[in-house]
């Protein structure tokens, strides 16, 4: 095993991950550490607070790093970077009114109601129409079995929860509500406990890599 | 007229940019891209604002202006103040390539303790849980009937307690790796895998389709909603009310 | 026509051409006459003398050879120095002057190499066997049999002609006359002078005189796991026989595969004639199959493992004094045995032909450019066979295959033509007036669509479980969504919210989003306006808790220490803490609230308020405000035996359902039109999608 | 000691013994897993992109790295360490955005020590892991101008996405792009199977690293989670049993 840097990673990433796992099947604060902290549920505080700190400053680092993007592509004169001048300056603008006043003042909240509500309502409206469009494709172009179930549950849970091909007042209502019922909490709610399983399966598999060092995403 | 002209322009700007986000369905053009680095913009801002002043600030700032030195060097101090102000020194190496190696301890915690919050939170959060509520799912009460309670009622209980064990099972093993390998070199499951695995992918699709119905149903409200925004502002620049 | 080869660059001229057309060098001779005008543009610009060296009769070719001697001197001081002393330079100029004047003599003998006075021994005294080397004797011995087969063989013919005659002649019975035809035969009269054909991997087409590329048969596919493939699986077109030119496919087409029932041998296993071993064996085989055996060529690479006659071999083991190396019987199988016959003679002088360029013009006997190996020669006729198995034949084929596949070029993917999004279009289309056209039913006097009657069984509970609230202690309030779900969420939760602001419980608000904070406050604004409910003092705002599901985590162990300084506080309480508001007067730990409410469209989001915060709320009841999309994932929780979710709100039917349940004001009417047509035109999309899918599909059974 | 998960600890603890188990026999017995479409083509597709000189984009989603929804984005950099060695030599080497600042400096590790490994870290560019916005629709919305400046031909989306992931499909599919989507959330996985050429559904997002053959433990892993599945179906079957005969656990 080469020796490097990448074992005192290694060793910060394990210890830490190993405090913090334990927090979930012991009652940590009944263990006594003496020096910094009182027990080791007080240290695993100490260390998700310290998670929470540094998952902040990084937030920073990823503005920096956003900021030096655009601002290359400003300083090359890439195509598009009148975009990017766009960018930088309302960046900035809201950055400096966001901390001199603070970003609940009225100007930040002016800018957010004025354009970043707005903005992603509408990009959330746009996906209505993508949306519609996928599932037009998918039954069309692919043509099998699963795709046809696929749609045709669709199908039904929209008829059974609301006004559409049929009103809510209509006859037929109540029997396509009670099918959507049907579908919703038994057949779905299954499904969904499955693939709930399935991915909790992988999700620990994948975090049990890191906790032993298996994977070392921080670098050598 | 509004009271304040600064609601009212909020509500023409907003209406503006709607109408430049909802442009993009004829296709890519300079208004959507416009009002697309616009917000990315104003929402960089406002999450660096916020991170400061609900998070870096109150921890790394605040301490220095209200507390006296002598109990930044405590033990207190110490676990509060003096460490995090180390990993914050050492994470910021990473804005210099060279010396980006050595930032790295603070990225090795982050990364601990996300890899420690996803098993600890699948294990107790999902596996336990899920796993006993699908057992739990054929109770007594469903199979046996109770007094008074009619024969279709139970009989529907009955299957779909079965038909949910059914499709969880049946999902579990369509998403099983592992296979027999063919003559060919190729790779097939067993005949009986085979079988509920295809049961399995209908009850996936079947979950997808509600899912799918569920989202499609909150766009379609977002859509209208927007297009009532629309309505609302017109009239009111119209109607000058 | 005939043409000449350049031997500056050797580009094919016509025969008529004077001056090369790629390189201009001189392509016809010297001739004594010629004006000196046509001996310097003879091309032989390269050692051009300088003008003053111009001898004046100008006339005399030695002279400009001598010329060119005396230019190159400075090159031949060098080359002297390694090999002649200087008055031994004009020594090669006598001889050529002797080579000059009796051009019929053939090369002078003293210049002969060792190898070359081996050679014409040889030729002399075929008796001698022990001197003469193994491969000569049989050359003569080739050329004695080849003397009878072909008597008369013209002696000037052209080397190229002669190669062509030694092309098989016996007609292997039961297959279609082999020779090329017609058309074919003027391809192969081009003198293409080629070196040791083997013929270029078949994989890699043969440059054609127009340049364009011959289209490669694609190898059959075939699985592993089957039987070696029959010979019709490797088409004759694709591999071209050795020492022929690879012709263009059309051509190549009357060139048939063998008749699949020939090549099946007596237990009716596929035979492939090429690799069958031994002598004896490829007697029996072309009686059975009457093919002979040099009409199945082999792939290439393959050609040159060619096969080796036992009695060769023979030879071989008796000469080698070492002991024999023990060779794995494959590779023993495998081993070649040199059977090319050397077609290479050196003529005698007379029939050698006259330099026609270049600087040694005019002249007989000059060696060729070319070396003497890299003259064309053909496999011999009697070329015995690979001893290998079919094993080893499948996995020669695979070897092929692999080889082929690596330098077969990955065709590029043609980018679709960019087609106008027609299809979308419409689709957006088909929306936008569903949801727009509701805001103009009061104008027409159309009447839109009823509201919901129906009342759901886990709806009542959670009307109960929000009108039985205490007052004395505020509610919390997740806002755990972006902005882009605000549409849908801000409708639904809404009316929870606006019947909490009734019923005037105070409400305190949170999140672990960035934008969370800010929708809390226009929300709330927008809900206190139409009940006089103030900041500060009907509602509060704590703020934005970043860290997820940890700071999920430390908010519900201990909420004091994890806000510290609250979001858009009244002036009251901007100075102190947020913590020192009547509001929070009795709040220590999350259990101290009376209700929970999560508004959120993340299904991840639900499942960590549900988990995370269980060990602390204790019997405060948690709601979960939904996205429609997100109900089968919460439903769970909500259904489990330990109930860890109270009560659920999901859609705009369900909101407006509760709307008109709570004696709230129904302002939705025209918002619950545009959702009913939008759903309506979905639902539309989704049958028409269906129905084109299934009538294809239809179409597709039908053709089959 | 009081207040012990016992049943958490075993399962933990099952779960590093069959780890290290697998890990040990997959040299003498490996393993065979059933094929998955969307792994198999993107072998194809990325070699096609350097051969034709475009951009291979890897997306790790909006996901925090200290959340639970950081499962999928540590697993998109198993599957960004496979597709950078592919290309650290093309023309245009692959870029990894994503929408939390954290996750794009473990992007930025991820690629830079490929690079070394590579002996190319002269060709390594620091904003090739960036963050695109800080929100989730900040982040899906700089997709389309980032995908049509960069030339990108394969578009592979690996992490934490909420609706907005089927936009982000959706702008890869108008590009012209190969669009393969995976993530763990079910209802954006439903979104995306209607919208992806090549939609990952369930836990297929966490087999990359072992169809991309990043390592032996990868392969171990997928054998360790059937493992355990065969072992929750039983547990099911005899606690649906167990609690039809009145025993409640």
């Amino acid at each position: 095993m080469k020796i490097g840097t990448y074992l005192l990673w290694a060793a910060m990433a394990v210890g830490t991950g190993i405090i913090v796992l334990l927090g979930y099947f012991v009652q940590l604060d009944q263990i006594p550490a003496d020096g910094l902290v009182r027990n080791i549920f007080e240290l695993r505080l100490l260390i998700m607070r310290w998670a929470v700190l540094l998952a902040a400053v990084s937030l920073g680092i990823g503005l920096y790093n956003l900021f030096l993007v655009h601002w290359t592509k400003i300083s090359k004169q890439e195509t598009g970077w009148k975009y990017s001048a766009v960018l930088i300056v309302t960046f900035v603008v809201t950055l400096i009114l966001g901390l001199v006043f603070g970003p609940d003042s009225r100007a930040v909240l002016f800018l957010f109601n004025s354009i970043q509500l707005p903005v992603e309502t509408s990009l959330s409206a746009l996906l209505a129409i993508t949306l519609s469009l996928a599932g037009f494709r998918l039954v069309a172009q692919r043509r099998d079995l699963i795709s046809l179930v696929f749609v045709g549950t669709a199908l039904l849970v929209l008829i059974g929860s609301g006004p559409g091909i049929i009103s809510t007042e209509s006859l037929f209502f109540g029997f396509f509500a009670g099918l959507r019922n049907w579908l919703v909490q038994v057949a779905a709610a299954g499904g969904a406990r499955g693939i709930l399983l399935g991915v909790a399966l992988g999700s620990i598999v994948t975090g049990l890599r890191v906790l032993l060092a298996v994977d070392r995403p921080y670098g050598e | 007229m509004p009271e304040l002209p600064l609601d009212f322009i909020e509500m023409i700007v907003a209406a503006f940019v709607t109408v430049m986000i909802l442009s993009y369905v004829i296709g890519d053009n300079v208004l959507f891209r416009i009002a697309t680095y616009l917000f990315i913009g104003i929402a960089s801002g406002f999450a660096g604002a916020i991170a400061w002043a609900n998070v870096v600030k109150p921890t790394l700032v605040q301490p220095l202006i209200d507390k006296e030195l002598v109990s930044l060097f405590s033990r207190e101090g110490a676990v509060t103040f003096l460490i995090p102000w180390m990993l914050v020194l050492f994470l910021l190496l990473k804005l210099s390539p060279r010396l980006s190696r050595f930032g790295s301890l603070p990225v090795a915690l982050l990364v601990g303790v996300g890899a420690a919050v996803v098993v600890g939170g699948s294990i107790t959060g999902t596996l336990i849980p899920q796993s006993r509520a699908a057992a739990e799912t054929l109770s007594q009460e469903i199979v046996f009937t109770t007094s008074g309670e009619p024969l279709s009622i139970w009989l529907e209980n009955l299957i779909s307690a079965l038909v949910l064990i059914l499709a969880t099972i049946s999902v579990l093993i369509y998403f099983r790796f592992s296979a027999q390998r063919e003559l060919t070199g190729g790779a097939r499951r067993s005949r009986i895998a085979e079988i509920f695995a295809y049961l399995g992918q209908i009850f996936i699709a079947v979950t997808f389709g509600v899912m799918y119905a569920g989202a499609l149903m909150a766009t379609i409200v977002v859509l209208a909603q927007r297009f009532q925004f629309l309505h609302d502002v017109l009239t009111q620049i119209v109607g000058g009310t | 026509m005939a043409e000449i080869r350049c031997p500056m660059c050797s580009t094919m001229n016509p025969e008529t051409a004077e001056v090369c057309s790629n390189c201009e060098a001189r392509l016809t001779p010297l001739v004594s006459g010629m004006p000196p005008a046509d001996q310097q543009a003879s091309g032989v610009e390269g050692i051009k003398p300088a003008e003053s060296d111009v001898p004046s009769d100008g006339d005399d070719w030695l002279a400009n050879i001598r010329a060119g001697a005396i230019m190159g001197s400075g090159a031949e001081d060098n080359a002297a120095e390694t090999d002649e002393p200087d008055e031994a330079a004009p020594d090669w100029l006598g001889r050529l002057r002797e080579a000059d004047s009796s051009i019929d003599e053939g090369p002078p003998t003293e210049e002969i190499p060792d190898w070359m006075e081996d050679f014409l021994a040889a030729g002399d005294d075929v008796t001698e066997e022990e001197e003469v080397p193994e491969w000569l004797s049989r050359v003569r011995a080739r050329r004695e049999v080849q003397t009878d087969a072909q008597p008369g063989a013209g002696e000037d013919e052209d080397w190229i002609t002669r190669l062509r005659d030694e092309a098989p002649t016996e007609q292997p019975t039961g297959v279609e006359d082999l020779r090329p035809s017609p058309d074919v035969e003027e391809l192969t009269e081009q003198p293409a002078p080629q070196a040791l054909d083997l013929g270029p991997p078949p994989d890699v087409p043969a440059p054609t005189p127009q340049g364009e590329m011959v289209q490669e048969k694609p190898i059959p596919s075939y699985d592993a796991g089957d039987i070696a493939p029959s010979p019709e699986g490797i088409d004759d077109d694709f591999q071209p026989a050795v020492g022929e030119p690879i012709l263009p496919e059309e051509e190549m087409e009357w060139f048939p595969a063998p008749d699949e029932r020939e090549l099946l041998d007596a237990e009716g296993l596929p035979h492939v004639p090429a690799l069958l071993d031994g002598e004896t064996e490829e007697k029996a085989f072309t009686e059975i199959t009457g093919l002979d055996m040099d009409s199945i060529e082999l792939p290439d690479w393959l050609g040159e493992l060619k096969p080796s006659t036992p009695q060769a071999v023979q030879e071989e083991d008796d000469a080698a004094d070492l002991a024999p190396a023990t060779l794995p019987s494959w590779l023993e199988a495998m081993r070649p045995v040199d059977t090319f016959r050397s077609e290479v003679e050196i003529e005698s002088v007379e029939v050698q032909p006259v330099e026609s360029a270049g600087p040694l013009a005019g002249l007989r006997g000059v060696l060729m450019a070319e070396p003497v190996v890299a003259m064309p020669r053909t496999a011999s006729t009697a070329a015995a066979r690979l001893d290998v198995t079919e094993r080893q034949y499948a996995q020669a084929e695979l070897l092929q295959r692999l080889v082929e596949e690596e330098e077969k070029e990955i065709p590029p993917v043609k980018a679709e033509r960019r087609r106008l999004p027609l299809m979308r279009w419409a689709i957006a289309l088909i929306l936008l007036l569903a949801v727009i056209l509701p805001f103009g039913f009061n104008q027409l006097g159309v009447e839109g669509y009823a509201l919901p009657s129906a009342v759901s069984p886990d709806f009542s509970d959670l009307l109960n479980l929000v009108g039985s609230i205490p007052a004395d202690r505020p509610a919390l309030v997740v806002f755990d969504y972006t902005p882009g779900y605000s549409g849908e969420l801000n409708t639904v939760a809404g009316a929870l919210l606006e019947h909490a602001v009734m019923r005037s419980l105070p409400i305190v608000t949170v999140s672990t989003r960035p934008t969370g904070p800010p929708l809390a406050e226009g929300l709330l604004n927008q809900i206190g306006a139409d009940y006089g409910a103030v900041n500060g003092e009907s509602y509060l705002h704590l703020g934005y808790l970043s860290g997820g599901p940890t700071a999920v985590q430390l908010f519900a162990i201990a909420p004091r220490n994890v806000v510290l300084s609250g979001y858009h506080l009244p002036e009251s309480l901007s100075e102190g803490s947020v913590w020192g508001s009547p509001l929070l007067q009795g709040v220590q730990q999350l259990s101290d609230f009376n209700l929970v409410i999560v508004i959120t469209a993340g299904t991840d989001t639900a499942r960590t308020w549900a988990e995370q915060t269980h060990p602390w709320i204790g019997d405060t009841p948690l709601v979960m405000v939904l996205s429609a999309g997100a109900e089968p994932l919460v439903r769970p929780y909500f259904e489990a035996s330990e109930k860890r979710v109270d009560g659920i709100l999901t859609g705009l039917p369900a909101a407006v359902s509760y709307r008109q349940y709570s004696g709230l004001p129904l302002d939705t009417s025209v918002q619950w039109d545009a959702f009913g047509l939008g759903m309506l035109a979905v639902e539309l999309i989704l049958i028409a999608g269906g129905a084109y899918g299934v009538g294809l599909w239809l179409l597709r059974l039908r053709e089959r | 000691m009081g207040g012990v998960d016992q049943i958490g600890l075993f399962i933990l603890l099952l779960f590093v013994g069959l780890l290290v188990f697998f890990v040990t026999i997959d040299r003498r017995r490996p393993a065979t897993f059933r094929p998955i479409r969307g792994y198999e083509a993107l072998k194809g597709v990325i070699e096609r992109a350097v051969e034709a000189g475009e951009r291979v984009h890897l997306s790790l989603g909006t996901g925090s790295v200290i959340g639970t929804d950081s499962a999928p984005a540590l697993a998109g950099l198993a599957i960004l360490t496979s597709i950078a060695e592919t290309t650290t030599m093309s023309d245009k080497p692959v870029v990894a955005t994503t929408g939390d600042g954290a996750m794009a400096i473990l992007a930025q590790d991820t690629l830079r020590r490929v690079y070394t490994e590579a002996r190319a870290l002269s060709r390594y560019s620091p904003i090739s892991g960036r963050m695109l916005g800080p929100t989730p629709f900040s982040y899906v919305a700089n997709l389309p101008i980032l995908l049509a400046s960069e030339d990108i031909s394969v578009h592979v989306l690996a992490g934490s996405f909420g609706a907005e992931g089927a936009l982000a499909a959706d702008f890869g599919e108008r590009q012209g792009s190969f669009v393969l989507a995976g993530t763990d959330d079910a209802q954006s996985q439903a979104l995306l199977y209607a919208t992806a050429e090549h939609p990952l559904i369930g836990e297929e997002i966490f087999a990359g690293g072992a169809y991309l053959n990043v390592g032996r433990v990868h392969r171990a892993s997928l054998r360790v989670q059937d493992a355990v599945r065969m072992l929750i179906i039983t547990g099911i079957v005899i606690g649906a049993v167990l609690s039809l005969l009145g025993v409640s656990f």
